[in-house]
């Protein structure tokens, strides 16, 4: 096993690990954690990419984390913000409960 | 693969499984706090300095903060009895375990991987500057506008509805003592 | 001989450093570097707390602590040994666990309120080539670090099961998270006219004399600006009064640590003054010139005693508020900082801007000044003008 | 302007703290154990009984009325009356407390002992630095302890120890001159046929 297959292999377990949290947690917030949990996950492979690839000088893979980076906290504010708006409108987190969006 | 990133690795991947697994919503978001530091380190043993430090920055920082934000402001007393998983978890964890086996087994007979690394290129910040500000100067952009989109949208979202409901407390306190006049110095 | 005084500690670790065979060398480097750094300044902690109390018992025209000195003999040191029993009682105390309160992270969070704390000081330049690691983005290393702080201080709070700690917890990190960007605007400026995120750069970018006088940036209109807001908002990270809501003693009895006693008492403290130490060492690093002499005839003096000089003076400028300025209302804390602070910090970033552009002359000192100074003046009365003072009226009370 | 009172208020806490090492009667507070202040006259701390003439077993005033251990709201007095009388100032044969104890752990200072005392003979001491080792024995107050000759009680309550001598001077002359009235009166009786009952002359001492 090379490096960069060790470096993938955490990265996939990651995003299984992830995977399985954001389908079988009850919990929003959980679910919400699980999708952050993928993002980094490929976050990883990006950088895995980058550094044993062929052309680490040209940055192109640490450019695309930090746009990911950026672009996850934009996501988790907009996500926790419509938890909680739903939580006061329901008064649960539980997605079974969620089941209607007529609002 | 150095020792340092195995022990990383593991302890990365057993914080992310307990911040799945537990049942305590504070103790998963802090085992997330766990898993997203370490994977900080990760990106440092790749000689992605910045990109760490960024990682630590936002997620511990900020992401983190939200995520227990939210966990404290949604506490209900109903959950602790129910079971923590949705009623078809075997099928969520079978189709989580399909995933990972299928992209372990790409990963691991992917014929042109490369095998060694590269000597590590000189990541200054400068350089990283200099190409946000050339070659990636729209996608900066970008980010920038959705940033202030969702910082407006999550703020509309989660703001208190009604105005109304705050001028009709206000009325009542006018109705109860009309000669006082408003409170001053006093907590709102 | 000056120099070699300037330079003792560097040569001295490399005399150490020299006997130890060439397999061991780093990691024996790197132990000296980061034994020393906590030595010297929990030493310092001890020295200023007792400072602290001196200092306010006179401003409040008391004595303050006067008695202990060197233990078994009857040199009293004017009570500069005072940290000694205060050191000796609170680790000998009881440590209190509640029984409702979670174990664990009750017992990581002192534990992760003072590592990333002694993290940051692996960036600061002390003096001369005196820096633990100097990283490419030693800014970015530091305030990442800093975050990490208002995590240990939600554990503290909500792992005591109290409500108290719980108030405290949640005004510690509404705060922190309300000054930090403030504090990271006004320090962006120096990274503008820099133009790196590296310390030691910083530093050797300030370290020249014109007239006799540094090129500190505190001496430009928006250096000052900067420098103003820098210190504003450490205030508040470092959870110092006027800004010391998240342990208000009257209101919600020491906030997150409520819960806490003895030893990790003692961690917690520690932890406040090393953390405030540290941001105090990054203000001067960035706007005070670091390790450089204010004057250039005082440059013979070792740099390390300059940044400690400093580092000093501004401890005990936060102590002299202390003494003078009573605590804001939670709602005054959150209108300074999003209607105050970040407006100005961001007018000051522009004027950085200009500051670059313009050619250097009195012109560039006034357009700077004026465009900083009327947003000081605008923003001023804006918050003034919320206030109308009169006398309090007692609604339910009489 | 903002932040011109904070400037102002700034100079204020900075004149205090240069002032205080300039001027020493800006200090108020007192380094206790070696220099201390003398306290105020009316200060009371806990009662001791006050005696007369050199010797203190003979020349205490108390009678062991026992009204102050009756008063005492928590109890603090504890009192055993003697067996034989004794004469006290005006001469007159008294009881006297064969036990006084005060437990001034328990006493709360509230000098009711002092105001129902009809010989003004229990008064409040001024000293306060009365810790003990010893949680029980140390902090009662036996008889011995407690008793305090009459100069001393002028020496911390001069105003009040005058009135109180004045008063019982005058009590004391009265009670001369009634004697005298009745020893006169006696005489007369002795040598003219009894015109006062033996049953008058007692209500008359």
């Amino acid at each position: 096993m090379t490096p960069l297959q060790g470096c993938l292999l955490v990265s996939s377990l990651l995003f299984a690990i992830g995977l399985a949290g954001a389908v079988t947690r009850r919990n929003a917030i959980l679910a919400l954690v699980g999708i952050e949990l993928m993002l980094n996950a490929a976050n990883l492979n990006f950088i895995a990419f980058w550094r044993y690839g062929a052309h680490p000088e040209a940055l192109s893979g640490m450019m695309i984390v930090i746009f990911s980076i950026a672009i996850a906290a934009a996501e988790a504010a907009v996500g926790l913000a419509l938890i909680i708006a739903i939580y006061r409108h329901y008064r649960t987190t539980n997605l079974d409960q969620m089941k209607d969006l007529k609002g | 693969m150095s020792p340092a990133f195995i022990v990383i690795a593991i302890v990365t991947l057993f914080a992310a499984a307990a911040a799945m697994s537990l049942r305590n919503l504070v103790h998963c978001a802090l085992s997330l706090v766990v898993a997203l530091a370490g994977l900080a380190a990760l990106y440092l043993a790749l000689d992605a300095q910045f990109v760490g430090f960024v990682q630590i920055l936002v997620y511990v920082g900020a992401v983190a903060i939200l995520i227990v934000f939210a966990v404290l402001l949604t506490r209900s007393d109903t959950t602790p009895n129910q079971t923590v998983l949705s009623p078809g978890w075997g099928i969520g964890i079978a189709i989580s375990a399909v995933v990972f086996a299928t992209l372990g087994w790409a990963t691991l007979n992917s014929p042109g991987l490369p095998k060694e690394m590269l000597q590590a290129p000189e990541t200054t910040v400068k350089n990283i500057g200099d190409l946000l500000m050339t070659r990636y100067v729209l996608p900066l952009e970008v980010i920038g506008l959705l940033l202030t989109a969702a910082l407006i949208g999550a703020v509309i979202i989660a703001m208190k509805e009604g105005p109304q409901k705050a001028n009709s407390e206000e009325q009542q306190l006018k109705a109860e003592k009309p000669s006082s006049p408003p409170l001053q110095g006093g907590a709102r | 001989m000056f120099k070699t005084l300037d330079q003792f500690f560097v040569v001295l670790k490399h005399q150490v450093v020299g006997f130890v065979p060439a397999a061991g060398q780093p990691l024996v480097s790197a132990l000296i570097s980061v034994s020393v750094i906590p030595l010297v300044f929990a030493t310092l902690f001890a020295f200023i707390t007792v400072f602290e109390r001196k200092g306010i018992g006179r401003i409040q025209n008391r004595y303050g602590p006067n008695r202990v000195g060197i233990p078994l003999t009857k040199i009293r040191l004017c009570g500069f040994g005072q940290f000694i029993p205060d050191g000796i009682k609170s680790l000998t105390k009881e440590d209190i666990v509640p029984r409702a309160a979670d174990k664990v992270v009750h017992f990581l969070a002192p534990v992760v309120m003072l590592i990333p704390v002694l993290l940051a000081y692996t960036v600061l330049p002390f003096g001369r080539n005196m820096t633990v690691t100097d990283f490419d983005a030693g800014v970015l290393f530091f305030f990442a670090v800093g975050g990490a702080v208002e995590l240990s201080v939600f554990m503290a709070g909500w792992s005591s099961h109290n409500k108290y700690s719980m108030l405290g917890a949640m005004r510690a990190i509404a705060q922190m998270i309300s000054y930090e960007i403030p504090l990271i605007l006004s320090a962006v400026t120096v990274i503008m006219i820099v133009g790196s995120l590296k310390l030691n750069d910083i530093v050797a970018s300030q370290n020249g004399y014109t007239h006799g006088l540094a090129h500190w940036f505190v001496f430009t209109p928006w250096g000052l600006a900067g420098f103003i807001l820098f210190f504003i908002a450490s205030l508040a990270e470092s959870n110092r009064t006027p800004f010391d809501l998240p342990e208000a003693e009257s209101e919600i009895i020491a906030g997150y640590f409520t819960e806490y006693s003895g030893f990790k008492f003692a961690l917690f403290f520690l932890g406040e003054y090393l953390g405030m130490f540290a941001i105090i060492g990054l203000g001067i690093t960035l706007f005070l010139g670091g390790w450089t002499a204010p004057f250039s005839f005082l440059t013979w003096v070792p740099s390390y005693l300059w940044f400690f000089a400093k580092l000093i003076a501004l401890v005990f400028t936060f102590i002299w508020i202390r003494a003078t300025l009573p605590r804001l209302r939670m709602d005054q804390l959150m209108n300074f900082a999003w209607k105050f602070m970040l407006p100005l910090s961001l007018v000051n970033i522009v004027t950085v801007g200009l500051w670059h552009f313009m050619d250097p002359g009195p012109l560039r000192w006034l357009a700077c000044s004026a465009l900083i100074f009327g947003t000081y003046a605008i923003l001023g009365r804006g918050l003034m003008n919320h206030q109308k003072l009169a006398k309090r009226i007692y609604r339910f009370a009489d | 302007m903002l932040g011109e009172q904070i400037i102002r208020g700034m100079a204020v806490t900075a004149r205090n703290f240069f002032g205080s090492y300039v001027s020493k009667n800006r200090l108020t507070t007192v380094q206790y154990p070696e220099e201390r202040l003398t306290p105020k006259e009316n200060t009371r701390q806990f009662p001791f009984l006050v005696y007369d003439g050199d010797d203190w077993e003979k020349g205490l005033r108390c009678v062991a009325c026992q009204i102050c251990e009756k008063e005492c709201p928590p109890k603090c007095i504890y009192i055993i009356k003697s067996k034989d009388k004794k004469p006290d100032y005006k001469g007159q044969p008294q009881f006297y407390p064969a036990a006084f104890d005060v437990d001034i752990s328990v006493c709360m200072s509230c000098q009711i002992c002092v105001e129902v005392c009809p010989f003004d003979s229990i008064k409040m001491n001024t000293e306060f630095e009365l810790s003990a080792d010893d949680r029980f024995g140390g902090l009662l107050l036996t008889k011995d302890k407690l008793a305090m000759s009459n100069e001393q009680y002028h020496r911390i309550h001069p105003t009040e120890a005058t009135a109180v001598d004045e008063h019982l001077a005058e009590e004391k002359s009265k009670a001369e001159a009634k004697a005298r009235a009745a020893a006169e009166a006696r005489a007369k009786v002795a040598a003219a046929p009894p015109v006062v009952t033996s049953s008058e002359v007692v209500k008359v001492v």
